[in-house]
C-alpha cells in the first residue's frame, strides 16, 4: 500500500535559556494509508513534539530545524490564494495559507486535555461554525448546522446540547466533541494525542471504541499517540517506540508484544503491569532519561541498557531494518 | 480484630451559595462525596480502593489519616475512634497513620532540601536531637534506596527525578514508624518504566516495617499486583468488595463488571473490551435514587431505581451492593 | 577554586567580580553596559564635582568616607566568601559577621560625624551613616546580587537597574545637605525665576532659591513619608491578612468587607481628606497614604494563604503533626512573603506619588523644606509665562524615584512570583 | 447559582460597604480631629460665633444624633452645608460634577483603547523589541506624577506650539452651550451646536491625554498579560490545528477572551480615574469636583471636604456594582 505520509530525518530543537534540546532527532517514519500507527514512550521522549511537527504546531521555542515531512495528497486541496495541487507535497515547504488549509482539512488534530481543548467562551456550535467557514467562506449557515448535528449524533451526543457552553460537558463528552470538530471536514489523517489519558478507564474505553469505528467509516489513516502500551495492542497495526526524541524500534504490534527487539522497547513492555497475568514479575528500568540539554554520545540508552557494549557510548545505531520489514535502532542487530 | 475498622462514613462538603440563595432555599447542597460506606483493613493486609474520579476513594483516603473530618461515622483504629480525635491525642496519633501524596513534586517543598524535608517529620513531633535527626534521616534516605545518604541530604527536589521524589515521599511517611499507611495513587505520576521501582519500594518497606497498606489506585491493573483484596467505589458508595483474584476472574457486580472489561491490555491477542457500561458517572451532588448505578446498569430491574442495596457479605470475605445478589 | 593559600589571596580572588564569559555576551549586552557605565561615570563625576565646591565645604570629604566605608565593606565581603570557601564559616555565620561590619560601621560614622562638624547635631552623623550604608549595600548588590539576578535574565536587569536607581537617589538624599552649592533654604541666593545659568545651572525659583541644591535635596520628605507608610502598611497589612486569612470564619469576612470597602475607595481622594484632617507633617502625610495602602497587602497576602493552605507539601506536614502555628510560620510565612516584598517595591511609588499629590494641593509641609512636591507645586504658577525649568527638574526627580521603585518592583515580581515563564 | 440571586447578593452588598465607608468618613472629619468646628477658625473666635456656626451647620447635637442625621440626610440628597458659605453642599456637585465626568469618561475610553490596543500589540511581538518598548512605556508613565505629566503637555502644546487651549472648560468668546447633561460635547451635540462641540473638545483634549497616559499602563500590562495567557491556552492551539489563522485566532479568541478582565479593571480603575481627576483637574483649572475639593481644603470646610468624598464613594460603588453585574451576565461560566 501506498504511504500517506513520509518523514525523513526530521530534527526539532528547543532553544531555552539553559541551552538547546533536541526534542526530535533526526527521525524518519513511514505512515501506510488506512492503517494505525501508535507512537509510545515516557514522558519527554518527543512523541508529542513529532506528531505536532506534522501540523507544523511546535510549541514555542522549539523549531523544525531539518528533515522533510512528505504527505501524499489525493486531490488537489483548494485555500482563498490559491490551491495545493495533489501528489506529494513536503509539509515544511508550504507557507502559512497553505499549511492552514491542510490543518483541519486533511489532517486534523486530537489533543490530551479536552477540558481545556475547547474556547470557554464561545458555544459548541460556533466551534463548528468557525472550522468549516474557515476552509469554505461560503458555506451555508443551514448546512453547518446540518453536518454538525450528523457528527454529533454518530458520537452519541444529542444534537439539541449543540447550543450549549463547553462547560455544561463532562470529560468524555468534550473528548468527543474535540473527536467531531477533527472530523467535521473529512480529513485523511487523524493525529490522536494522548486521547484518552486525562478520562477515567470506562469512558477510555467507550472512545477508543468509537475512534476505531469512524476510522473504519471514514477510511481514516491514523496516529495514536501514548504512553500507555495496553491502549495500543488493541487498536494500532504498527508501533514506533520513541526514546529521547529517537525512534528505537518500530514493528507490527503483534511482533512487538511477541518478540521486543530493541533493549529498551522489551523493558518498557516487561515493565506493563497486566491485569490478566497477575503472575508476572514486573521489572523497571533503572535510572532516568538523560538530560536532552546534555545528550550524551552514541546510543542514549547506554547507561541505563543491560547489553551495552563501547560502540554503544560512541556510535548513534542507525534504524535498519530486520527480518520481515521490523525497523531497530541497536548495535546488537548490526550484524542481521 | 482488624486494624483499621471504618463504620458507615459520610463527607459531605457543602456547595458555596450565595447569602440570599441559602435564605430562599431550605435545603442545602450538598456534594455527597462519601456516603455511609464500611470496610475494615487487616494487620499487614494491603486493601486496594478503586473506582473513577468522583467515586469518593481520595476522599476516603483522606478521612482515614484525618486530613479531613467525617460528617458521620467512626473510623476506628486499634480500638480508639479518630473520627472525632483532637490535638495532643491527634498529633500523637498521626506518628502511627501516614499518607503520600499522587504527585511527589507538589507534596514536597520546592525550597526545602530533601533531607530537611524528612528529617521535618521528627522536629514537627519534637522526637529527638539534631543530630539524632540527622543520623535517622541519613537511614531513612538509605532505606528508600536514595544512598549514599549524604549526597542526597542537600538536595532540592527539583534536583531529583519523578521516581527519587516519590522515594523521598515515601521516606517522609515512615520516618515516624507509623503502622498504617494511605498512599494515594502513589504510580500515577510516575513514568511506566519506574512504576515497578516504587511499588517494588513500596513492597519492601511493607515487609520489613510490617506496615499496612490502603492502595489508592485508578490503575486495576496495577492493583492487580499489588494488593491483597480490592474495594470498588461508585459515587461515594463500595459496591464490591472481595479478595483479588476473585473480584478479577469473577466480578460480581454490574459496575465491577464493566470496569473490569474496560482495562486496556497489553497483548494484542487478548479479546477485544466489550460490555462497556454506557454513559459517564453523575454529578455526586444529586446522585441517582436507588442503587446509584441504576441508570448505567445493563441487568438493572425495577427494584434498583427505588431501593438502595445494602453492601452484603456472601461468605468467603466477599461482599456486594447489588439486589441481583438478594437472596 | 580552594587553591588560595593565604587569607590575602583568597580575598583577592574573590575581589574580581565573577561575570562569567565576555565571549557569551551579545553585543547589545555589551553596548547596553557601556552606556550604563559611562553614564553613571558622568552622573559621579559631576556629583564629586558639585561636592568640591560645596556650601559647606566638606562635601568632597563627606563623599570620600562613604565610598571608604563602601571599600570596607568590599573586602569583608571578599573575606567572608574565602572564609565560607574554605568552610570556616557557614553561610548563616557570613551574614552575621557581614552585618556585624555595618554595625561597626555605622557606629564609627556617627563618632566621627559628631566629632567633625559638633555644630551639626548629628545631623553629618546621619548623612555619614545613611550615605555609607547605601553604598555597602550596592556592593553587596553589585558583588552577590547581581549572580543571581543574571539568572533570571530580563527580569533580573530591570529589578537591577530599579534597586541601582533607588539606591542611588537616596543616597544623593543622604548626603545632599554637605554637597549642594547653596543652602536649599536660602531665599534671594539670585535673581527670581532665572534661567538655567553658570551660576545657577538649573535656575532658581520664584523665591530665588537655587534649584539645583533644592533638586538635590528635595527628596528627603518625599522619601520619609514613603518609608514611614510603607513600614505601617507592611507592619499593619500583612498580620492582619496573615490573621484573617488562616482562621477564616467570621473574622476573616468581615476584615475583607473593610479591607474591599477601602479598597474599592479613590486612594489619593481618601489620603486627602485623612491628611486635611490630621493636618501637616511627615507622620500625618506618611499615617494618611498608608491607610490608603493597607488593603493592598490584605489582599495579596490573604489570596496567597489561601492557596498555600491547600498546596500538597502543607497538607504532607498537617498529616506529620504540624501544629496550626507550625504551619503558618514554617510554610505559610515563607511563601507569602515574596509577594508582599513585591508589593511593598510597587506600594514605595505609589506612596511617592501620593506623597506629591498631597503635597500639590496643599497639604504639604512648609515651603522652607526643600520638597520636589512643593517646587512642582510652585512652579505650576510659572507655567503660564513659559519658565519651565521650575518644574521640569523637581518633577523629573520624582519620576526617576519612582521609576526606580517600580521597576525593581516589576523585576522582583517576575521573579518572585513566577506566572509568565517560557 | 442563578443571574437573578447574583444580582441580588450583590446589590445587597454594596450596602454595608457604602455604610462602611459613610461611617469611615464619618469617622476621619468629625471624630477625629475633636472638633472640626474649632479647626476651621485657624485663629481664636469668640464663644456666640462658634455656637451660631455650629448651630447653622448642625454640629451643636451629640455626635451619634450627628451621624444619625447625616446618615438619613444622604439618601435625600443631602450631603451638608459648607463651613464657608453655608450653601449645600449638593449644589455644587450638581454644578461640577458634569465636569468630572465628562473628564473621567473621555480619559476612560482614550485609556482603555490606548491601552488595549498596545496590549495586543505587546503581546503579538512577545519577548521583541516592540514588546519591551511598550512595557517600558507603561511602567514609566505608572512612574509620572499625573500633574506633572500634564503641566508638560501644557508648556509644550499650549504654551510654545499654540496649538490647544488650556485651563477651564470653555472659551469665553463663545456661547456656552445650552445646559442639559452638563457635559458640554454631548450637549453641543444635543443642540446641533458644532462650533461649541469643537471648542469643548479643544478644550477636553490635553486633560484627558494626561489622565488617560496615566492610567493607560495598567490596561496595556492587563491586556498583554491576559492575551499571553489566553494564546498559551491548549483551545488556542486546538484552533489553529483546526485551521484558524492566526489573526482570527488574536482577534476573536485571545481579545474576546481578555476583554472580561478588561471589564473587571474598568471598574477597579475608576476610583484611580477619580482620584486622577483631582490632580488634573487643578492643573488645568478645569472647572469640575475635583478643584472644589482642593480649593475646599486651602479654605478648611470640612463638611464640604466630607461631602465631595462621600459623593465619591458612592459614586465608585455604584460603578463597580454596575460593572460587576455586567460581567456576570457576559461570562458563561457563570451564568448557569
Amino acid at each position: 500500500m501506498a504511504n500517506l505520509l513520509e518523514i525523513q530525518n526530521l530534527t526539532v530543537e528547543y532553544k531555552t535559556r539553559r541551552g538547546t534540546a533536541r526534542g526530535v532527532d533526526n527521525v524518519n517514519l513511514n505512515l501506510e494509508e488506512n492503517k494505525t500507527l501508535g507512537l509510545a514512550g515516557e514522558s519527554g521522549c518527543g512523541k508529542s513534539t513529532l506528531g505536532r511537527s506534522i501540523m507544523r504546531l511546535v510549541p514555542y521555542p522549539g523549531e523544525v530545524v531539518g528533515g522533510k515531512i512528505l504527505m501524499h495528497l489525493h486531490h488537489d486541496v483548494p485555500y482563498p490564494k490559491g490551491v495545493i495541487s495533489k501528489g506529494i507535497v513536503n509539509i515544511l515547504d508550504l507557507n502559512e495559507d497553505e499549511i492552514r488549509a491542510l490543518r483541519g482539512k486533511e489532517i486534523a488534530y486530537i489533543f490530551q486535555d479536552p477540558m481545556t481543548s475547547l474556547n470557554p467562551m464561545i458555544k459548541v456550535d460556533k466551534h463548528f461554525q468557525e472550522i468549516m467557514k474557515a476552509h469554505d467562506p461560503e458555506i451555508e449557515e443551514e448546512e453547518i448546522r446540518g453536518r454538525a448535528y450528523e457528527i454529533l449524533d454518530g458520537l452519541g451526543i444529542s444534537p439539541e446540547r449543540i447550543s450549549d457552553y463547553p462547560h455544561q460537558f463532562s470529560g468524555g463528552m468534550r473528548q468527543r466533541v474535540m473527536i467531531g470538530l477533527g472530523l467535521a471536514l473529512r480529513p485523511k489523517l487523524l493525529i490522536a494525542d494522548e486521547p484518552t489519558t486525562s478520562l477515567d478507564v470506562i469512558v477510555e474505553a467507550q472512545i477508543l471504541e468509537e475512534i476505531a469505528e469512524l476510522k473504519e467509516l471514514f477510511n481514516l489513516t491514523m496516529i495514536l499517540i501514548t504512553h500507555n502500551l495496553g491502549v495500543l495492542a488493541q487498536t494500532a497495526d504498527d508501533i514506533a517506540i520513541m526514546y529521547t526524541g529517537r525512534i528505537m524500534e518500530q514493528s507490527p504490534t503483534e511482533l512487538l508484544f511477541e518478540d521486543p527487539l530493541h533493549p529498551y522497547a522489551k523493558a518498557l513492555l516487561e515493565s506493563v503491569p497486566d491485569v490478566q497475568h497477575p503472575e508476572k514479575k514486573l521489572s523497571w528500568i533503572p535510572g532516568a532519561p538523560p538530560d536532552l540539554i546534555h545528550p550524551i554520545p552514541g546510543c542514549m540508552y547506554n547507561p541505563r541498557c543491560p547489553h551495552a557494549m563501547d560502540i554503544c557510548k560512541t556510535t548513534i545505531p542507525d534504524l535498519i531494518t530486520v527480518d520481515g520489514g521490523r525497523l531497530v535502532a541497536c548495535h546488537l542487530f548490526r550484524g542481521d | 480484630m482488624a486494624l483499621v475498622e471504618v463504620r458507615n462514613v459520610k463527607k459531605y462538603f457543602s456547595v458555596t451559595k450565595g447569602i440570599v440563595e441559602s435564605l430562599m432555599t431550605r435545603e442545602a447542597t450538598y456534594v455527597r462525596a462519601v456516603d455511609g460506606i464500611s470496610f475494615e483493613i487487616e494487620k499487614g493486609e494491603v486493601l486496594g480502593l478503586a473506582g473513577e474520579s468522583g467515586s469518593g476513594k481520595t476522599t476516603t483516603g483522606r478521612l482515614c489519616v484525618r486530613l479531613l473530618r467525617p460528617t458521620e461515622g467512626e473510623i476506628i483504629y486499634n480500638g480508639k475512634d479518630i473520627a472525632t480525635m483532637k490535638g495532643k491525642e491527634l498529633r500523637r496519633m498521626r506518628r502511627r497513620i501516614q499518607f503520600t501524596f499522587q504527585d511527589p513534586t507538589s507534596s514536597l517543598n520546592p525550597r526545602l532540601k530533601i533531607g530537611d524535608a524528612i528529617s521535618d517529620a521528627l522536629k514537627l513531633q519534637g522526637i529527638g536531637s539534631a543530630d539524632e535527626r540527622r543520623g535517622r534521616t541519613d537511614e531513612i534516605l538509605e532505606r528508600v534506596g536514595l544512598s549514599p545518604a549524604s549526597s542526597f541530604y542537600n538536595r532540592l527536589p527539583h534536583q531529583l527525578s519523578g521516581g527519587q521524589k516519590q522515594r523521598v515521599v515515601f521516606g517522609r511517611a515512615i520516618i515516624l514508624n507509623p503502622e498504617f499507611v494511605v498512599t494515594d495513587e502513589p504510580v500515577a505520576m510516575v513514568d511506566v518504566s519506574i512504576k515497578a521501582q516504587i511499588l517494588d519500594l513500596m513492597m519492601d518497606l511493607k515487609r520489613e516495617l510490617d506496615l499496612t497498606y490502603l492502595f489508592i489506585s485508578h490503575d486495576l491493573a496495577t492493583s492487580r499486583h499489588v494488593c491483597d483484596r480490592i474495594a470498588i467505589m461508585y459515587l461515594g458508595k463500595i459496591v464490591e468488595v472481595a479478595d483479588r483474584d476473585r473480584i478479577y476472574e469473577d466480578p460480581l457486580h454490574p459496575y465491577a463488571v464493566g470496569l473490569m472489561n474496560a482495562i486496556p491490555i497489553p497483548d494484542p491477542k487478548a479479546k477485544k473490551a466489550e460490555a462497556v457500561p454506557r454513559g459517564e458517572i453523575p454529578s455526586p451532588i444529586n446522585p441517582p435514587s436507588g442503587c446509584r448505578f441504576h441508570p448505567r446498569c445493563p441487568m438493572a430491574f425495577e427494584k434498583c431505581p427505588n431501593e438502595e442495596p445494602e453492601l452484603r457479605d456472601l461468605g468467603n470475605g466477599r461482599q456486594v451492593a447489588c439486589h441481583l445478589y438478594d437472596n | 577554586m580552594s587553591q588560595q593559600e593565604t587569607a590575602i589571596s583568597g580575598v583577592f580572588y574573590y575581589l574580581i567580580p565573577r561575570t562569567g564569559d565576555w565571549k557569551e555576551r551579545s553585543r547589545s549586552f555589551l553596548i547596553g553596559l557601556a552606556v550604563v557605565v559611562i553614564g553613571s561615570l558622568a552622573i559621579i563625576s559631576a556629583f564629586i564635582g558639585l561636592a568640591l565646591r560645596s556650601n559647606s565645604g566638606i562635601g568632597i570629604y563627606v563623599i570620600v568616607y562613604t565610598i571608604l566605608c563602601a571599600f570596607v565593606v568590599l573586602i569583608s565581603d571578599a573575606y567572608r566568601k574565602y572564609r565560607i570557601q574554605e568552610k570556616h564559616m557557614t553561610p548563616r555565620t557570613g551574614w552575621l559577621f557581614l552585618s556585624a561590619i555595618f554595625i561597626i560601621l555605622g557606629f564609627v560614622s556617627v563618632v566621627v560625624g559628631l566629632f567633625w562638624v559638633p555644630e551639626s547635631e548629628g545631623s553629618l552623623s546621619s548623612a555619614l551613616v545613611l550615605g555609607g550604608t547605601v553604598l555597602g549595600v550596592v556592593v553587596i548588590l553589585l558583588y552577590d546580587g547581581y549572580p543571581i539576578l543574571e539568572e533570571r535574565g530580563s527580569a533580573g536587569y530591570v529589578a537591577m537597574a530599579g534597586l541601582l536607581i533607588v539606591f542611588a537617589m537616596v543616597y544623593m538624599t543622604a548626603v545632599s545637605w554637605w554637597v549642594v552649592p547653596y543652602d536649599p533654604r536660602d531665599l534671594d541666593v539670585g535673581p527670581y525665576i532665572s534661567a538655567p545659568s553658570v551660576q545657577f545651572p538649573l535656575g532658581t525659583t520664584s523665591l530665588g532659591q537655587d534649584l539645583l541644591s533644592r533638586t538635590i535635596a528635595g527628596g528627603g520628605i518625599m522619601l520619609q513619608v514613603a518609608v514611614l507608610s510603607v513600614l505601617v502598611c507592611f507592619s499593619v497589612g500583612v498580620p492582619l491578612g496573615l490573621a484573617a486569612s488562616y482562621r477564616g470564619g467570621v473574622a476573616d469576612k468581615a476584615t475583607s468587607l473593610v479591607m474591599d470597602s477601602i479598597f474599592a475607595f479613590p486612594g489619593l481622594v481618601l489620603a486627602i481628606a485623612i491628611a486635611a484632617m490630621l493636618g501637616p507633617g511627615v507622620v500625618n502625610m506618611a499615617l494618611a497614604i498608608a491607610v490608603v495602602y493597607i488593603p493592598s497587602y490584605f489582599r495579596v497576602i490573604r489570596s496567597q494563604v489561601l492557596t498555600v493552605k491547600e498546596l500538597p507539601y502543607v497538607e504532607a506536614a498537617i498529616v506529620l503533626g504540624a501544629r496550626d502555628r507550625d504551619i503558618l510560620f514554617r510554610y505559610v510565612l515563607p511563601n507569602v512573603l515574596p509577594s508582599a516584598v513585591v508589593v511593598m517595591s510597587i506600594n514605595f511609588a505609589d506612596a511617592i506619588l501620593t506623597a506629591a499629590g498631597l503635597t500639590f494641593v496643599g497639604l504639604g509641609l512648609p515651603v522652607s523644606v526643600p520638597d520636589w512636591g512643593w517646587d512642582l507645586t510652585f512652579g505650576s504658577h510659572q507655567l503660564i509665562a513659559g519658565k519651565w525649568w521650575v518644574i521640569t527638574y523637581p518633577g523629573l526627580m520624582i519620576v526617576i524615584l519612582a521609576l526606580g521603585f517600580t521597576l525593581a518592583g516589576e523585576g522582583l515580581n517576575e521573579i518572585l512570583t513566577p506566572k509568565l515563564k517560557e | 447559582m442563578s443571574l437573578k440571586s447574583y444580582v441580588v447578593t450583590r446589590v445587597l452588598m454594596t450596602i454595608p460597604m457604602i455604610m462602611l465607608l459613610l461611617t469611615f468618613v464619618f469617622i476621619i472629619v468629625r471624630i477625629l480631629p475633636g472638633d472640626p468646628a474649632l479647626l476651621h477658625f485657624e485663629r481664636h473666635v469668640d464663644p456666640e460665633t462658634l455656637e451660631a456656626f455650629r448651630q447653622t451647620l448642625g454640629l451643636d447635637v451629640p455626635i451619634l444624633q450627628q451621624y444619625f442625621n447625616y446618615l438619613i440626610g444622604l439618601p435625600a440628597g443631602d450631603f451638608g452645608l459648607s463651613m464657608q458659605d453655608f450653601t449645600p453642599i449638593s449644589e455644587h456637585i450638581v454644578v461640577r460634577f458634569p465636569a468630572t465626568l465628562e473628564l473621567t469618561i473621555y480619559s476612560m475610553i482614550y485609556a482603555v483603547l490606548l491601552g488595549v490596543a498596545l496590549g495586543v500589540k505587546s503581546a503579538k511581538n512577545y519577548d521583541k523589541t516592540q514588546d519591551h518598548g511598550i512595557r517600558m512605556f507603561g511602567i514609566v508613565t505608572y512612574a509620572i506624577p499625573v500633574f506633572f505629566l500634564g503641566m508638560i503637555l501644557q508648556i509644550i502644546f499650549s504654551i510654545w506650539l499654540h496649538l490647544l487651549p488650556t485651563g477651564t472648560r470653555f472659551d469665553p468668546h463663545y456661547a456656552t452651550p445650552t445646559t442639559i447633561t452638563g457635559m458640554y460635547t454631548i450637549d453641543s451635540l444635543l443642540t446641533g451646536n458644532i462650533t461649541g462641540f469643537v471648542v469643548s473638545l479643544r478644550y477636553l483634549i490635553l486633560p484627558t491625554i494626561t489622565l488617560g497616559t496615566i492610567l493607560c499602563g495598567i490596561f496595556i500590562r492587563l491586556t498583554r498579560t491576559n492575551m499571553l495567557e489566553t494564546l498559551r491556552q491548549d483551545f488556542v492551539v486546538a484552533a489553529e490545528a483546526r485551521g484558524l489563522s492566526s489573526g482570527k485566532i488574536t482577534y476573536t479568541y485571545a481579545l474576546k477572551n481578555a476583554f472580561l478582565p478588561i471589564l473587571t479593571m474598568i471598574g477597579l480603575q475608576f476610583a484611580a480615574l477619580l482620584a486622577g481627576a483631582v490632580l488634573t483637574e487643578t492643573t488645568f483649572s478645569w472647572p469640575g469636583l475635583g478643584t472644589y475639593l482642593v480649593q475646599r481644603i486651602a479654605h478648611r470646610d470640612y463638611t464640604a471636604i466630607q461631602g465631595v468624598v462621600v459623593f465619591f464613594g458612592i459614586l465608585v460603588s455604584i460603578v463597580t456594582l454596575i460593572l460587576d453585574i455586567l460581567y456576570a451576565y457576559l461570562d458563561p461560566r457563570i451564568r448557569l
